[in-house]
């Protein structure tokens, strides 16, 4: 093992009984099994991460081109390839236990079951701190209507996942809602211990010469600074209608942006896309927090959870 | 791979549209031939993402260039860079072109016993930007080299770098679109010529350019049982290989699964072109 | 009146029975009343304009700060301070009229009544064309919910503003819904002459020193270049939805910007953010879109409406 | 009001954090004292909003200067603009400083048939820069000058144009906070001295700075009756009147309607201290 880093023990968070070092996570689909950034960054410093969303099955995601930057944001369709919950299990998660960082296991599906199925499979994973079910796919099964824009399909795979989960469960909310307080309070009335917020926007861009989308898929997710604002005021929302600890997620690229959400409600947050631009960003942001708490002289991160004053 | 910061040492234009950007490192980066970087001017706000491009040269041990066409909006950017201001580098990435006798990138498809002693480089517009280093390396083993270098007219040519692979005194056949130099029409003409010359039954072709033309050249070599690699191009979010944006399809026996689709950041760019399936709407801007 | 300029004819559009000479539009809220644009372009040049949303009375708006800047956007909480109808009509309407440009009057209220006491005013009004309403706004008399989230309430109003009319209505969808075709069909069922979309998204900004929103409102509406991609999403949708003519808005800030709206189903198009900071903008959008039609020997912008091919 | 591309002269660092922006126009610019532009540049996509400035100086027909403080987003693009690049300008915009005995703005307090003679002009920090201008014009007008020019410390002052208001040969008292530098303390201390001295109850007030001083300052004016005008600072969207959101709230005797809130831009930035409603939290950044 590395010599042993010290933490700031003001930044220390704590999530349905997981304790964070920092409130500082990479998101998912943004930080691989986390070991492709072992060469960029100490992985012992980051308070945690959420892997590439894990189905039962290995998938093969969709056809190029899968992104397309924006003013601010990129979309994109990658369409959840990946390695699959078994694989993940037997040949990411045995490197991942040398490192001193919180490992959350992102699930999905495209039927209740699928997502039962995967969660089965990581059960038998040691080294998974949670489970992060991202809600914002289609079910296939219903329709291909989105799970996580209905608060009753959303509470009952939320109840079924509990249940067959060994591990606390963090529901990842989707944005594309009337009112997401809505959705997050049948979430955590279905036993849910934790919510993050929020995954992209749906959103499209098309190429003027060859009038098709510029995605393959046609649509695709927005994320990036341009959804941070609309990624803030969900937090805020959400905080005033549920009491379990949330996760801000939406174009985190700095300090500040991740204080943003933390006075917000949230209790800790995952950074997505500026990991691509910014491979340090995470770091960054850890040091800037324990700047933030020097020069407001703040004993813990966590005491500015929520900490917004109106009017 | 490290995260850097390199200062402009030049960022001249070499012809209306493309422009060559020297960088000086901190440190000695140890680029091989193919290899890229992810570029973007320090503290640009917008656009955001980083943009991929080769090392065109190595000018010293902290120096390198780049080659470029001004595009779009990064490009854009990077073209408004000014002497001693600072670029963040994520260098270098990707694989590089395997030049024998060194091990080969994934075996081409050499003859019992034949050993590949000849090169065929396959420049196409500013693909050539991948290639000029591969030209020096052949070079410097001796390898015997032809280059087919192919642009859409004679100001492009020049702004491919032209005159840098002339000074490599190798064997150099010119086409341009217009024929306003060199040949009237497109590289897989002369490609064809040399394939039917025995003396290149053995040869290795290294292709870089327009996605329609690599397919064309990889076509052409597998007719004549050629092994032929070829650098892609891909929109790329990250370049190290977590978005899985940059995929391109590839060749697998069984059904598709997680490894229909390779990362062109991590798994190449640089591919054996037997391994890629070309018959794909081309998904680069070109 | 000036020399008369020639329109290119292929740019000319027609949305229920008026004649746009070019199908670029100014938003309401960022072109004023238009006059205070005469100084920078020709307004014989532009399609046409909304103005500042119009209520029955004059109204002093928000306090500051009314405005913050984002990612590729700007959050505004400017609470619609505006002269009120009886003062638009008195003393912008009759400058305007000297204008060959298409004069649409953005119309809002805090309940029904509200709304079509304004109308009425605005009915004695010569040279408007069309009014457009803006329902993105709180229904006071209905504890404050946005009468754009619903389709039941959104149908309500524009039976009773298409009764209250003598000039085609125009329909502005609020972005904030789970699906936004829903309201779009209801209110074209409800009898509205044309929709336009969309309104700004709902976000906020925190200064992370004072612990405050950055708006003296709380939450702002986001625009600007970083909504682009949700709002071209929203027209596909709805095109796909409705069969009345539709006019898309959203970070339009090039001639390739407004092709993506027209591409995806839109017959016009409005500029809103990018006339701040780029005051000609719509000239050059309008210049733009002749070329793009020289370059792909285009008879009419209008054949283009809808044109999006896919997969 | 035009909407132009200006040329960058010079953009030279005048203390850490503070510079001095050099201009040439195309073609003659009438920028009176106290006007500002809306400056952005040419080719940056972010951030998105032009930035105010105001004219700190005519340098010839063709050429403005502008001082400005290096804070955020937007002034740190503006500060990375290298000679011959370009920036958009919209110019000149908003009312100037009323200079008498021209018309005065609304009317200042002026005694019965008293005219103003003499004038104090309060700069706090970086406030400065909309102050020369106007400083330049009363000394050509022969009006009897005090200035009084705080800032936080001695590079402030110095990047806040201290040399430039000390070349004008007007009476001039310094202050800063930490005593560095002149008198400790701020400018509301000389400003009450002043105005105990009866030469100056005809006086005019001028104050440009944060809006805490801003406020204090028309305090002790109201409290001694002496005419004061304010130049304010606001978030501006536009700069041009359409996007009503740099209002300031003002004083008017009926209840809340349309006309509580008046634009900076285009209603000021300058106003007569009595207009403005001070008792609101400051809305500006500082
Ligand atoms: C491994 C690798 C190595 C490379 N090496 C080189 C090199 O050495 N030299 C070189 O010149 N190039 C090289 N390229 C290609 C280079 O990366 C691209 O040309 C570059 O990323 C384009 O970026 P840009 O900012 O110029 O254009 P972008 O802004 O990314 O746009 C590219 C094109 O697509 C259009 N476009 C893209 N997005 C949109 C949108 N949302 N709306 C409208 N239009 C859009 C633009 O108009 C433009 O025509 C390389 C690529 C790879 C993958
Ligand atoms: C009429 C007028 C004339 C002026 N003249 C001058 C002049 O001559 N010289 C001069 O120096 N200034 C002048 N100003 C002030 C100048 O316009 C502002 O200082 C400038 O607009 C600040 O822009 P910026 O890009 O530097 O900072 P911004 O990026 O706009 O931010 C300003 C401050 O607020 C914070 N901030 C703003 N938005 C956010 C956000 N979303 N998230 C986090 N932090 C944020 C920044 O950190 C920074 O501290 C003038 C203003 C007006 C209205
Ligand atoms: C390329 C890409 C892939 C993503 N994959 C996933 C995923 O597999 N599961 C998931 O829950 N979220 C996924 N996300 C969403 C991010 O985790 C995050 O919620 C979103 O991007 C907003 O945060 P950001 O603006 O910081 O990126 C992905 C985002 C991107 C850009
Ligand atoms: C400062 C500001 C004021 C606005 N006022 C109104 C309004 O009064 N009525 C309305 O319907 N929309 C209003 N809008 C919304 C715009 O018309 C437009 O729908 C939105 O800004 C998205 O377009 P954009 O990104 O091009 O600005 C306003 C927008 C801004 C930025
Ligand atoms: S560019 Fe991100 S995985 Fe290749
Ligand atoms: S800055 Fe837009 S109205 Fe004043």
């Amino acid at each position: 093992m590395q010599t042993p880093i010290t933490h700031d023990p003001r930044l220390a968070v704590e999530i349905a009984g997981i304790r964070f070092n920092n409130p500082v996570m990479g998101a998912s689909g943004t930080f691989g099994y986390g070991l492709e950034f072992a060469e960029l960054i100490d992985l012992n410093r980051l308070g945690g991460f959420s892997t590439k969303g894990l189905s039962a099955r290995p998938l093969a995601g969709n056809p190029p081109p899968r992104i397309v930057e924006t003013h601010g944001g990129m979309l994109n369709a990658i369409g959840l390839q990946n390695v699959g919950a078994r694989a993940f299990v037997e040949k990411k998660l045995p490197m991942l236990r040398r490192f001193d960082t919180v490992v959350v296991a992102n699930v999905f599906g495209y039927s209740d079951d699928d997502y039962i199925e995967a969660i089965r499979i990581l059960n038998d994973g040691e080294g998974i701190a949670a489970y992060e079910l991202n809600i914002s796919c289609p079910n296939v099964k219903e329709g291909g209507s989105v799970i996580g824009n209905s608060p009753v399909a959303a509470a009952r795979l939320t109840e079924k996942a509990k249940l067959a989960s060994s591990r606390p469960l963090i529901v990842k909310l989707s944005p594309n809602v009337t009112d997401v307080s809505l959705v997050a309070r049948s979430i955590a009335e279905a036993g849910a211990d934790s919510l993050s917020l929020i995954n992209t926007i749906v959103g499209t861009s098309i190429d003027v010469n060859t009038r098709r989308p510029r995605l393959s898929y046609g649509t695709g997710g927005l994320s990036g600074p341009a959804i941070r604002p609309i990624a803030v005021r969900m937090v805020q929302e959400v905080a005033a209608a549920v009491n379990i600890p949330l996760i801000g997620i939406g174009g985190i690229a700095s300090a500040s942006d991740a204080l943003e959400f933390i006075i917000a409600g949230a209790t800790a947050v995952q950074i997505g896309t500026a990991n691509y631009y910014d491979p340090t960003v995470t770091i960054k942001v850890i040091e800037g927090l324990s700047a933030y708490c020097d020069q407001h002289k703040l004993e813990s991160i966590s005491s500015l959870s929520g900490s917004l004053t109106l009017g | 791979m490290i995260e850097t910061v390199a200062t402009v040492q030049s960022n001249e234009e070499v012809s209306p549209g493309y422009r060559l950007l020297v960088l000086s490192f901190e440190r000695q980066i140890e680029a091989r031939a193919g290899q890229f970087a992810m570029l973007r001017p320090e503290g640009s706000f917008e656009p955001l993402l980083r943009r991929a491009l080769a090392v065109y040269r190595q000018l010293g041990s902290n120096q390198l260039s780049f080659l470029y066409q001004v595009l779009g909006r990064g490009t854009e950017t990077l073209a408004r860079c000014v002497p001693s201001s600072k670029v963040e580098a994520l260098i270098p990435l990707g694989n590089s072109w395997p030049v024998y006798p060194e091990a080969p990138v994934d075996g081409p498809a050499q003859t019992a016993g034949g050993q590949t002693d000849r090169a065929i480089v396959v420049a196409g517009g500013i693909g050539s930007a991948s290639l000029l280093m591969l030209c020096e390396q052949l070079a410097r083993q001796g390898v015997e080299t032809e280059v087919l270098f192919g642009a859409r007219d004679e100001a492009t040519a020049r702004g491919c770098g032209l005159e840098d692979f002339r000074a490599l005194g190798v064997s150099l056949t010119i086409t341009t679109d217009d024929g306003s130099l060199g040949e009237r029409g497109f590289v897989t003409g002369p490609l064809e010529r040399l394939l039917h010359e025995d003396v290149f039954s053995q040869a290795t072709i290294y292709a870089c350019g327009p996605w329609v033309m690599m397919s064309r050249v990889a076509e052409i070599a597998a007719r004549s049982s050629v092994s032929c690699l070829v650098s892609l191009e891909a929109p790329m979010g990250c370049g190290f290989g977590v978005c899985v944006g940059c995929v391109v399809a590839v060749n697998t026996d069984g059904p598709p699964g997680y490894d229909s689709y390779k990362r062109v950041c991590i798994d190449g760019p640089i591919f054996s072109a037997r391994t890629i399936e070309w018959n794909v709407n081309p998904m680069t801007h070109s």
